[in-house]
């Protein structure tokens, strides 16, 4: 029976609908019941957390995440929509280890707030970047230098007159 | 191997013995007489034997430097230096001359002396050991009757310079680096010192000719009678407590790029930094001197007895220089196979294995000698 | 009155110039041919140490390890047994920029990685040259378009040999490796008449 | 006696962090108490230029990720386009497939040796490991002209067939590697200081290991029985027969070993594909006109034309890359360019587990864990 029926009928509120990502069983779900979810996938032998990627569609924000049972051979496919204004939901570093960095870098690139996140900083980017790059509405003309501070840490600012040789 | 009995004590007198021969002794020895400055002749004789040294010194770091690069690229199936001179002869040459002209920088909160100091502390050292060193039948600079206590108090001067220039260059890694050759170094002299005394218990002398000449001769005709066989064990641990001095992989982490960038001289530049390079060299070939010295018969070979008198001392440093360089060629070729020993792995051989081997060693000897076993 | 409106050639000198001895002798140009001739004469003597230097410098370059993406790996590969760099006297790499003269950059300088190359560069001992290596490292590269790519490492520092390709063959490293060592020939007083063999 | 903490910059120009990676590390004397991460020094921004390039124009892009093996990148990217777009691919462009991803996967384990000894302090492995690439290397060129970034998978199937002295000389290439491979194992695996450097360091459990999502021989050496190849079987895997190599010793030194016995795998499974390689059947391109010009079908790829628009729709696809799991998530709105790439890089999620495997170990066992892990920069940051 394919992993996402099983989820409709435990979580019937929360999954909004079933279906199929090409291959893949595929569950739609609300925000609000991610981490309940979460932690029932794990049970159900989903032990490797592949990848969570976030998707901004204009009008909407989308987290995608894919799961893979060693033991059972099965392929389980979460989805989130967020709204477009500051997207947030609940961070899944407490149930998979390796959740940890995939949240840091969806925020970094693409701006997603991990609530729960036990220290969620750009991984990827230096601090001070300006603007998440992967989203639509990100304007790429503006060109950001860094240069490094006393302490090793990286300084972000448009003019790079003192980096660049002119 | 010869009649046993050395023709001169040392490089001087074979030097007056040569000028006698010539037949120029005599008036120059007059002329200084006539000034009431006898004594100037006899330093000029030394000053010569000085240079000589230095020239063959500096000549042998810069074939090493060579030759390492050479057999480093045999290991690994390449070529090594191939395009300045003939087969890349010039090489060592040429980095001299490049580093020469380098530019010296000085780190800003270095401390300034200590920092220029340092490399010359590390050099000097490097060459004194050379003094000692029985190079052939009567080449022998001065054959000091406490040569191998100089050597080894000479090879502690190291260490200090080591942390001189780790701490003056200001920086977290040479410290660190610094503060580990020194740990290394000062754990290693003990092993070392302990496997030549066994040694001295056989010669009785501390003086290189004195141990070279009772190496001479042979067992049931042809096995020689050199130390290596009478102490094995000392052999090896002498061996082993040379190379961690040397700071050669796999005891090397003065220079352990993978941990600490470039250990201790990671702010040396020019001309500062081909200091060190050049006292490294220096001490792998002193070091195998000594382990040629001390055990594998010096400049003796047993079958050598149809040699004519005036080419002793040629045969001799020939023979020495063979023996010397099969060492450095084993040191060399361990460089590149084996991998790099952890401080604490070094540590716990250093102290756990290496000491109680040795003092085990000196017990062996010692009473195997009170036996009488070896007279 | 608008400066700009002001017409110079009306302007006359008011203080009269004296003149002295060197202007007469200027006149006749002897002046600049003594310089030159000593300069010249300087050159012969000092273009023989710069040749000996030169050569000295250009057969043993000691890169400093700064690979940085892509092209790191065929740095690596030429610097190993296949394609030997140990025959130009390049066989070791430091590790700290203090005993390098030579600096490879290798692969694609982002702009986080910028400022550290721009201080590694500035770490090493003077005569130092730099090889940029790479589409990435001469101009960005594929990466051109990238908001996190710095267009070509010769915005932040001065770069003498530049190899193209993605990444360029060992063979084409080492052709980039011997026209830096012709550059380096003809460095020096020599340069100028020719002088350098 | 108060001892304070010393931090350490390994900084991203070290000769033992395999490109431009920075440990933060917090010391007490040598052991390590706490190691951080920082990254992003190679952050290229290859996830927006995918954005702004259609679906053939990205490939270029799959090869400079993992720059030590191209081939599983171009072909993980093209195996997610295939199942979106569900085009198929004739059988022996499958083969030659499997073939080039085999012959990288031996020429990264020689690359991770290699600078796994080098870090160690033994020079001269890399220098037998990359004579032996260099081999390789040859027959890549062979095969596509290029020595790293091949650009050779296609959606279809391959750009070109074998040339013709290349079976031969991939034979030759086989038997060649069975006896380096001994003689490494001769070099490295019995020497004494080597074990001493490696065995029980950076050890960590099964369940740590899959929870910090390793995947790939770094997680098959926690005796973690999981390979994609074997799980999710695609391509012309399940005709051929190999084994997964595990070792249960969850250190360093099995890490080590799991990729000596992968490097041995290859080899057979290099052997099957020789021997099963259909032959060329020649295909009749005359509604199309001549091959590269038009994407008309050859005897290794179907017909993939100019403007490719595939269906909207996501899709998420996963191979065995020699350094974990490697996939591509495909977001497409029916245009031209994908609306949307997402690399899962086997080097980043391994790298989590860095910082947990290394604390109360020293600095050279901090390299000597980090050389076993393999990873490259390129993948780490994309």
């Amino acid at each position: 029976m394919n992993p996402a029926e099983e989820i409709k009928q435990l979580f019937p509120d929360s999954v909004v609908s079933v279906g199929h990502q090409t291959n893949k069983p595929l569950a739609i779900i609300k925000k609000e019941g991610l981490l309940k979810i979460a932690e029932k996938v794990k049970e159900m032998g989903f032990d490797n957390l592949s990848v969570i990627t976030g998707i901004d569609y204009g009008d909407r924000f989308e987290v995608v995440y894919n799961f893979l049972s060693y033991t059972k051979k099965q392929n389980l496919v979460l989805k989130v929509v967020l709204g477009h204004e500051n997207p947030e939901v609940d961070s899944l570093a407490s149930v998979w280890k390796v959740a940890d960095w995939l949240e840091r870098e969806t925020y970094d690139l693409v701006g997603i707030k991990f609530r729960g996140h036990p220290n969620l900083k750009r991984i990827l980017l230096p601090d001070g970047w300006i603007g998440h790059p992967l989203r639509k509405d990100y304007d790429m003309s503006v060109d950001q230098f860094v240069t490094v501070g006393e302490d090793g840490e990286d300084i972000v600012s448009t003019d790079g007159s003192n980096l660049l040789r002119r | 191997m010869w009649t046993g009995d050395i023709m001169f004590a040392n490089a001087y007198e074979l030097i007056v013995y040569i000028l006698n021969y010539i037949g120029i002794y005599e008036p120059i020895n007059d002329i200084f007489k006539m000034f009431g400055i006898e004594y100037v002749l006899r330093i000029i004789i030394v000053l010569v034997e000085i240079a000589v040294l230095l020239v063959f010194a500096l000549l042998t770091i810069m074939f090493l430097t060579w030759m390492e690069r050479k057999v480093v690229a045999m290991v690994q199936a390449r070529y090594g230096p191939m395009v300045t001179g003939p087969r890349g002869l010039l090489q060592p040459v040429m980095d001299g001359v490049k580093l020469i002209g380098k530019e010296d920088i000085i780190p800003a909160k270095a401390d300034r002396w200590v920092f220029t100091l340092a490399p010359f502390i590390v050099f000097i050292p490097a060459l004194l050991i050379f003094i000692p060193l029985p190079f052939g039948e009567s080449l022998i600079i001065s054959d000091l009757n406490v040569g191998l206590l100089y050597i080894i108090a000479i090879s502690a001067v190291s260490p200090i310079a080591i942390l001189l220039a780790g701490w003056a260059s200001n920086n977290k890694y040479s410290l660190m680096g610094a503060m580990r050759a020194v740990a290394q170094d000062i754990s290693y002299t003990i092993p070392l010192a302990l496997s030549a005394i066994a040694i001295v218990l056989f010669t009785g002398s501390l003086s290189t000719v004195d141990i070279v000449t009772a190496q001479n001769g042979t067992w049931f005709g042809f096995i020689p009678k050199w130390f290596i066989f009478l102490q094995p064990l000392g052999f090896i641990l002498f061996l082993i407590a040379s190379i961690a001095e040397m700071g050669r992989i796999p005891f090397d982490f003065q220079e352990s790029e993978q941990e600490l960038v470039a250990g201790f001289f990671t702010e040396y530049s020019g001309m500062k930094f081909a200091m060190f390079f050049l006292a490294e060299y220096a001490h792998l070939f002193s070091v195998s001197a000594i382990v040629v010295t001390l055990f594998l018969g010096g400049w003796s070979l047993p079958f050598l007895t149809f040699i004519p008198g005036a080419l002793i001392p040629l045969v001799s440093l020939g023979i020495f220089l063979v023996k010397t360089y099969a060492i450095i060629f084993f040191a060399m070729w361990l460089r590149d196979t084996v991998p790099r020993v952890r401080i604490d792995q070094l540590m716990n051989l250093g102290w756990k294995i290496m000491i109680p081997l040795a003092l085990l060693n000196l017990l062996v000897t010692g009473f195997l000698l009170t036996a009488g076993v070896f007279r | 009155m608008d400066p700009l409106t002001i017409d110079t050639t009306k302007i006359k000198m008011t203080k009269k110039q004296p003149v002295t001895a060197l202007d007469k002798l200027n006149d006749t140009g002897l002046i600049s041919t003594v310089l030159a001739a000593r300069e010249r004469e300087g050159l012969i003597l000092f273009s023989t140490i710069d040749q000996v230097f030169n050569w000295a410098r250009l057969s043993s370059l000691w890169p400093v390890t700064s690979g940085l993406a892509c092209c790191a790996i065929e740095m690596m590969a030429t610097a190993m047994a296949h394609h030997d760099v140990a025959r130009f006297g390049m066989e070791i790499f430091r590790a700290s920029p203090r005993q390098a003269d030579l600096m490879f950059v290798a692969g694609t300088v982002t702009k986080r990685m910028a400022p550290r190359v721009k201080k590694l560069y500035e770490m090493m001992p003077d005569p130092k040259w730099v090889i940029s290596v790479g589409s990435c490292a001469n101009t960005g590269g594929p990466y051109h378009e990238s908001y996190s790519v710095l267009k070509g490492v010769d915005m932040i520092i001065p770069v003498d040999v530049y190899i193209p390709g993605c990444p360029p063959r060992p063979e084409a490293w080492i052709y980039g490796i011997i026209q830096l060592r012709e550059k380096i020939k003809n460095q020096g007083y020599g340069a100028k008449w020719g002088l350098n063999k | 006696m108060k001892t304070e903490e010393l931090l350490i910059n390994m900084g991203p120009v070290h000769p033992s962090t395999h490109g431009v990676l920075r440990f933060k590390l917090t010391m007490d004397g040598e052991i390590i108490k706490k190691c951080e991460i920082v990254m992003g020094y190679l952050h290229r921004g290859t996830e927006k230029l995918g954005e702004m390039k259609t679906y053939m124009q990205f490939i270029p892009y799959t090869d400079r990720l993992d720059y030590i093996s191209a081939f599983p990148n171009n072909y993980a990217y093209v195996k997610a386009v295939e199942e979106l777009a569900g085009i198929e691919v004739p059988l022996r462009a499958e083969y030659i497939r499997v073939l080039t991803l085999e012959l990288n996967r031996i020429v990264n384990h020689l690359v991770m040796l290699g600078s796994l000894l080098l870090d160690l302090g033994a020079s001269t492995m890399i220098m037998y490991g990359f004579r032996e690439r260099e081999n390789a290397l040859q027959l890549f060129e062979m095969l596509c002209g290029a020595r790293m970034t091949f650009n050779y998978i296609k959606p279809g199937g391959v750009r070109e067939d074998l040339p013709d002295g290349f079976i031969p000389k991939l034979n030759e290439f086989i038997k060649d590697m069975e006896k380096r491979i001994d003689d490494y194992e001769q070099l490295i695996s019995g020497n004494e200081i080597f074990m001493g450097r490696m065995k029980n360091i950076g050890v960590m459990s099964a369940e740590d290991a899959i929870n910090y999502g390793m995947s790939g021989p770094s997680l098959r050496g926690h005796g973690v029985n999981y390979d994609i190849r074997k799980i999710e079987p695609y391509s012309v895997y399940p005709d051929l027969d190999f084994k997964a190599c595990v070792r249960h010793e969850c250190d360093s030194f099995a890490r080590y070993m799991v990729r000596i016995d992968e490097m041995r795998e290859s080899l057979h499974i290099l052997r099957q594909v020789v021997d099963a390689m259909p032959p060329a059947k020649p295909v009749s391109q005359a509604k199309y006109g001549i091959a590269p010009m038009t994407g008309a079908p050859t005897a290794v790829s179907t017909y993939f034309p100019r403007i490719f628009t595939p269906p909207v729709g996501e899709v998420y696809s996963r191979i065995e890359a020699p350094k974990g799991e490697l996939g591509f998530y495909i977001v497409s709105d029916g245009s031209i360019k994908p609306y949307r790439i997402k690399i899962r890089s086997p080097s980043f999620c391994n790298l989590t587990a860095i910082p947990k495997m290394v604390e109360g170990l020293m600095i050279p066992d901090l390299i000597a864990a980090f050389g076993t892990i393999d990873v490259v920069l390129g993948d780490v940051d994309r």
